[in-house]
């Protein structure tokens, strides 16, 4: 009963997926580019970078790489607090 | 078992430990000139120390690499991020300070930016905030994911001993 | 001043940002010194989550910009160019609303873990996550980016995880760090999904711009069928719940109440997407009947997993999932009708809305009260405990303020918003609002069977009598929270939730036409 | 040529047997890999919706003249979504190996003390 549940379920997300995959613009040609364009070209005045993805990385979407560079020191204090020595007590 | 693998593998690692280092370092300075960048180049540098993690066994690091040391300077990292995400709160929150203003740190223009798009060598002593920003994550990157391989490797070798 | 409240919302996520970086190296100089660090940080974030509060309460809910590096905070489109280029933090009366509870839940937790978490290691690393939780539950309550949501929401998923496994002696904490990582990583991809898809139809990722382009196509229904599944389950909703006892049950007392603010920060992603991403464009009657459905699921499974429970944690974590319900209920009420705008729906909004922060309020004094009666007995088993009133006077009145609250009884504020969700559950259909009635009622039940296992009967030995004042402080503060609600609900409604319900209800327009121009 | 939507459906095939391996696999490691084959599926579909025909990669350092250039966003919104998975692998299995040290076994169906 339920491993039935879970393969509609799976069933009905991979169908929906699939749907979605088939029903998209198509590959190759961005149907709205205007922001990309405006970093394009706009990288070299505004941030004075040959690097338009780094220039997004680090200026335009910045706050995103603080989340990211988070994401990463969560993730390293939080292995780091697993595999810390415990006390005697705590044991 | 501690004491790593074969002798071919451990020549191997000493030859490739400098040039990866370099590699590493490279991809993290040159990250708004070239492909890359401080994230790219930090997981290029630690893979350096999980090579060496690898040849060596974690006997073999002991005293070299140590991961209380690696957390500090992976929180120093981190803190020069965020600071440098303040430098501009004069203006915004991650406002780009020093891009174009002329400054002696990295605040030289594009070459002939005003053409463009122009493809150009490059010119290292420019993009404001980026290098800078660059390098703190590049620092993070490669002692985080030092620390967390070690930690993991260390704590994971116990767990076959016992 | 208006500096600092027009930086408000960045300094926000920016402060606990500080603070977890500096933790460790704080820390090192000492337990004092870090201590003295973290509650400073929480204070002052909790300051300036009280600052943004009332400037935008001030202007009666009205939504304020933040351009993240821009060329100056206020200006969202760069010259010549119609679409938001930069990441956008915009703050309505909902976003202000949600910044306070979260600022009231990590501020009391931080300090009640200053005594709970006295003689354990690892504290350093113990405060950083929790200051790292307190920073991404805001930066998901503030932002006006769905790609900058979504890194909050992994930022969040990561420490909470760390916090849940954070006791590594005990397996279960262990099997439930893994098993709510796993989830909570899937939901965050499933997030990531619609983002991805939404983009590369509209190729921007701004909410507002997005909410400006959609059009109701094939491509937006997925979209929005991943969100709805995405933050459902981090929010903990039935019957995706099956990672939330174990999380709120396995945590640290004082981080069972961050996660049950962390899982409304999902709640409101899901309210913030449902109303001003996708609004009017898809049929909200039966999105609304989607949510009531899931909210009714959520009502009935929460409390009747409650009734059976003899481990004191995890039976207040069923109830607390059982609220969870309570808010989807009000919420899909007001949803069903958004279309036509009658006045009960607006009373529903309100209801789920105020229930937010009514709910956690009582579970966090709740969670905290049991962290306080595990500490004294050291056994979690409701069948082994007994007697605490005689030893533990005052923690046994909160606790009941707690229980009373959580299952709607006058005059506390669970009634309050309860009592606005019955009302208007009502009028859309009368069934709603008897199985929500009869589920509040059977809570009540639940609770004071706890409260006669745990605190009545004969006392036992060697029970410690006094509770520190550390621990004493936050949870009279909470009672104190829930008891003013309690008694002027009129007033808090009026001046809070009216403005949050408002932002969602009536504010999509004015949300977009901040960002866009014009509107 | 036109390939149509083809790599579109790859990450959408990818991310279902992904999930397939999370929902039907009895193995904690086994459902960690899930978890990053649903990862690489997003991250695929990310990259996937950058892209522009002919185009060369955003970076003016010594790039070919008047050349269409691919968008660079989703490359940036890749490279944080890879980082994030990297991330929640590390803590994942770091659970893994604290579950093996406290049952003794990686089988889904033997670590169940949180039920009901």
């Amino acid at each position: 009963m339920r491993k039935a549940v879970i393969l509609v379920a799976f069933l009905f997300v991979g169908a929906f997926l699939l749907l979605a995959a088939t029903s998209m613009r198509p590959f190759g040609e961005p149907s709205f580019a205007d922001m990309d364009d405006y970093f394009i070209a706009n990288t070299q005045v505004e941030v004075a970078a040959n690097n338009a993805v780094t220039a997004v990385v680090f200026d335009y979407r910045g706050f995103d790489t603080l989340g990211e560079a988070t994401v990463l020191f969560a993730a390293v204090v939080g292995v780091l607090a697993l595999f810390r020595k415990l006390r005697e007590d705590e044991v | 078992m501690n004491t790593g693998m074969s002798i071919i593998v451990r020549t191997i690692t000493r030859l490739v430990y400098g040039l990866t280092l370099v590699f590493g370092f490279y991809v993290i300075m040159h990250g708004h000139l070239t492909p890359g960048g401080g994230f790219q180049g930090g997981a290029v540098v630690a893979s350096a120390f999980a090579l060496l993690l690898v040849a060596f066994g974690a006997a073999g690091i002991k005293g070299r690499l140590n991961h209380h040391l690696l957390q500090t300077l992976e929180e120093i990292g981190a803190l020069a991020f965020l600071a440098l995400g303040f430098v501009g709160i004069g203006t915004a929150f991650f406002y780009n300070l020093l891009a174009g203003s002329g400054s002696l740190l990295f605040g030289q223009l594009v070459a002939d930016a005003q053409l463009l798009p122009l493809s150009n060598p490059g010119v290292f002593n420019a993009g404001g905030t980026l290098p800078l920003m660059n390098w703190a994550v590049g620092l993070k990157v490669m002692t985080g994911i030092a620390a967390v391989v070690i930690v993991m490797l260390i704590g994971a070798r116990k767990e076959e001993t016992e | 001043m208006t500096a600092l409240t027009n930086h408000a919302p960045v300094l926000l996520i920016a402060i606990p940002l500080l603070g977890a970086f500096g933790v460790p190296l704080i820390g090192k100089l000492g337990r004092t010194a870090r201590n003295t660090f973290v509650g400073l940080l929480a204070l002052i974030t909790a300051a300036f989550a009280g600052l943004l509060a009332a400037s935008v309460f001030g202007q009666a809910g009205a939504p304020s910009l933040y351009v993240l590096g821009g060329q100056g905070f206020g200006i969202p489109l760069p010259s010549g160019s119609t679409v938001p280029i930069r990441i956008i933090l915009e703050v309505d009366g909902m976003g202000a609303f949600m910044a306070l509870i979260t600022a009231l839940i990590t501020l009391t937790g931080a300090f009640f873990s200053f005594s709970y978490w006295k003689e354990r290691s690892g504290g350093t690393l113990f405060y950083s996550l929790l200051m790292l939780l307190t920073a991404g539950i805001f930066g998901m309550e503030l932002t006006g980016d769905m790609f900058n949501f979504f890194v909050f929401l992994e930022v969040t998923s990561i420490a909470a995880c760390g916090l849940i496994g954070f006791r590594v002696w005990l397996k279960n904490s262990q099997e439930a760090g893994f098993k709510v990582m796993a989830l909570y990583t899937l939901s965050g991809l499933f997030v990531l999904l619609a983002v991805g898809l939404l983009y590369g139809q509209y190729g921007g990722l701004n909410i507002a711009y997005l909410a400006g382009a959609l059009t109701g196509s094939t491509i937006d229904i997925v979209a929005l069928g991943l969100l709805l599944t995405g933050l459902a389950l981090k929010a903990g909703a039935v019957p995706m719940h099956m990672w939330a006892p174990d999380a709120y049950g396995e945590a640290p007392a004082p981080m069972s109440a961050v996660l049950v603010a962390n899982s409304q920060a999902s709640l409101y992603g899901l309210f913030r997407v449902l109303f001003t991403l996708f609004g009017l464009t898809v049929s909200v009657a039966a999105l609304g009947w989607i949510l009531i459905v899931l909210a009714l699921m959520t009502i009935f499974v929460g409390v009747t997993m409650a009734l059976i429970q003899n481990d004191i944690k995890r039976l207040i974590a069923y109830g607390a999932v059982s609220q969870i319900g309570y808010m989807l209920l009000g919420v899909g009420v007001g949803l069903a009708v958004s279309a036509a705008k009658p006045d009960y729906g607006f009373v529903a909004m309100q209801g789920g809305i105020f229930h937010m922060i009514n709910d956690a309020a009582c579970i966090g004094l709740l969670f905290l009260a049991s962290g306080v009666i595990v500490r004294a007995t050291g056994t979690r088993d409701l069948n082994k405990m007994g007697g605490l009133a005689h030893s533990m006077k005052w923690t046994s009145v909160l606790f009941i303020i707690g229980a009373f609250a959580l299952a709607g009884v006058p005059p506390f504020n669970g009634f309050a918003s309860k009592f606005l969700i019955y009302e208007a559950s009502f009028k859309l259909s009368p069934f709603l609002a008897v199985v929500a009635v009869l589920s509040s009622i059977l809570l009540l039940a639940v609770f004071v069977k706890v409260f006669q296992a745990a605190f009545l009967g004969a006392r036992q030995e060697g029970l410690t009598s006094e509770v520190p004042m550390g621990m004493m402080v936050p949870m009279v503060a909470l009672a104190l929270v829930v008891i003013a609600f309690g008694l002027f609900p009129g007033f808090f409604v009026d001046k809070i939730v009216t403005p949050a319900a408002n932002a969602l209800w009536y504010g999509r327009d004015a949300y977009i036409g901040l960002v866009l121009g014009g509107g | 040529m036109n390939i149509g939507n083809l790599p579109f459906v790859a990450a959408a095939l990818l991310v279902v047997f992904g999930i397939y391996t999370f929902l039907f696999k009895r193995n904690l490691i086994k459902l960690v890999i899930g978890v990053s084959l649903v990862e690489t599926g997003v991250n695929l579909f990310l990259v996937t919706l950058g892209y522009r025909t002919a185009g060369i990669a955003p970076i003016y350092t010594f790039a070919p003249e008047a050349e269409r250039m691919v968008l660079p966003t989703p490359q940036a919104l890749t490279l944080t979504s890879i980082v994030i998975g990297l991330a929640t692998t590390a803590l994942l299995l770091s659970f893994a190996v604290f579950i093996h040290r406290h049952y003794g076994t990686l089988d889904v169906r033997k670590v169940k003390e949180l039920r009901g």
